[in-house]
């Protein structure tokens, strides 16, 4: 398990053969990566800008790996969150989970980004030609979040 | 007692302000106290800080506007989240 | 959409590039592969040898993926199956989805992978020191195979 | 009637045939009745070609072993699929 919070891009096949590496007897990887749209319902995106919690952030997204691995039988996970200023189409998020078997690795893996995107402090102020807004959480976010809640856990 | 405050989102870009040390009455329980206080400074601080704007951890964990406060606390109070 | 089928391995990084380049404004992309997992219930394995049937699996592979396509709004689609001989943590499969968002994605992703296991023309012989095995169909693929099944749709 | 018949997986290498062109009698309507057949044989076609041993594909879709046979079809005759 580990966790970047940095302001540089990331190499997904450098982080993918690094996790295969280390993942022994791993039959399936499976990763996600989340990339600045250039389209927002405010029109044409020119930058957004991603801030965090220092502290927190890291905090929250160990929290959320302490779960997966409690609920899914992993063999490596890797988190890596950009902030500061991104242009569209750059990476934003990557998120890949090893696993023996498929569906470990697609839940986990899911379920890590349903969190991170409710409860994991990161904010974007997205720019358009009409000004900056700073996003709001996102319903569809939320309510693919409560569909991993199970009693007793993860209030 | 004494809390320590944090800003993050939209509430640090509009207020100008990344944190502060904030002094409280014993009457400022909740973190909803807390924002009512900080709203009587008006302005900007008046409209940022209303409650369906914001959201709040204490000690680093997300928590409703309901959370009690204790002296030493960490409390940050920001926008909706919004990564990935 | 683009469906390989080939002895050779295949660069995860540079099939994510291209997707990403060709999947103009995607917000999400997902990916999976599969291993081959050198511990097996026969145990240790030493090679696997992937048949499949030619004419007819690019039909099935294609087939999956025009389903994909009615079900989520995907911006592209990538699957390339190897077969001939492969030894332990050499890549079998993988399958790469480009969405304006990750529900589509990972659905997908997973659909496709579902539905390969289970209705693509490919067969495993497995060398261990006990000698070979073609492996079965497993009950685990089907069952999730038909947690995707609708009324009226790929019988 | 005649069927182009294909092997793959296990049936492919344990009967050492990859084709064959197959001259069925009216009787054999179905793949079924193809693979009773085919078990007549005897030796490894007796054992490799029971029911519960096999799928198959006709025309390149794949099918119950129920399926009709028609004069030219494809009929593939394999061990239960395991690609992925």
């Amino acid at each position: 398990m580990s966790i970047s919070i940095q302001t540089g891009d990331f190499d997904l096949a450098a982080e993918m053969q690094a996790l295969r590496t280390a993942s022994v007897n791993a039959g399936a990887l499976v990763s996600f990566v989340g990339l600045v749209r250039d389209m927002s319902n405010a029109g044409k995106v020119e930058n957004i800008l991603l801030e965090h919690y220092p502290g927190m952030s890291e905090k929250a997204l160990q929290n959320i790996l302490v779960e997966a691995n409690s609920r899914w039988q992993l063999l490596g996970v890797r988190v890596i969150h950009r902030v500061g200023e991104l242009r569209p189409n750059d990476q934003i998020v990557m998120v890949a989970t090893a696993s023996a078997h498929r569906a470990d690795a697609f839940a986990a893996c899911e379920f890590i980004m349903d969190y991170l995107k409710t409860s994991a402090p990161f904010w974007k102020r997205e720019q358009t030609a009409g000004g900056t807004t700073w996003l709001d959480t996102k319903a569809s976010d939320v309510a693919r979040a409560e569909r991993w809640i199970q009693q007793g856990d993860m209030e | 007692m004494k809390v320590n405050l944090l800003y993050f989102g939209r509430p640090r870009e509009y207020l100008k302000l990344a944190g502060e040390t904030a002094e409280l009455s014993a009457n400022a329980a909740t973190v909803a106290d807390l924002l009512a206080s900080l709203r009587t400074r008006g302005g900007d601080w008046a409209h940022e800080l209303e409650e369906t704007r914001v959201r709040c951890s204490v000690n680093q964990e997300l928590c409703p506007l309901t959370a009690p406060l204790h002296d030493g606390d960490e409390v940050a109070i920001f926008s909706p989240i919004s990564g990935g």
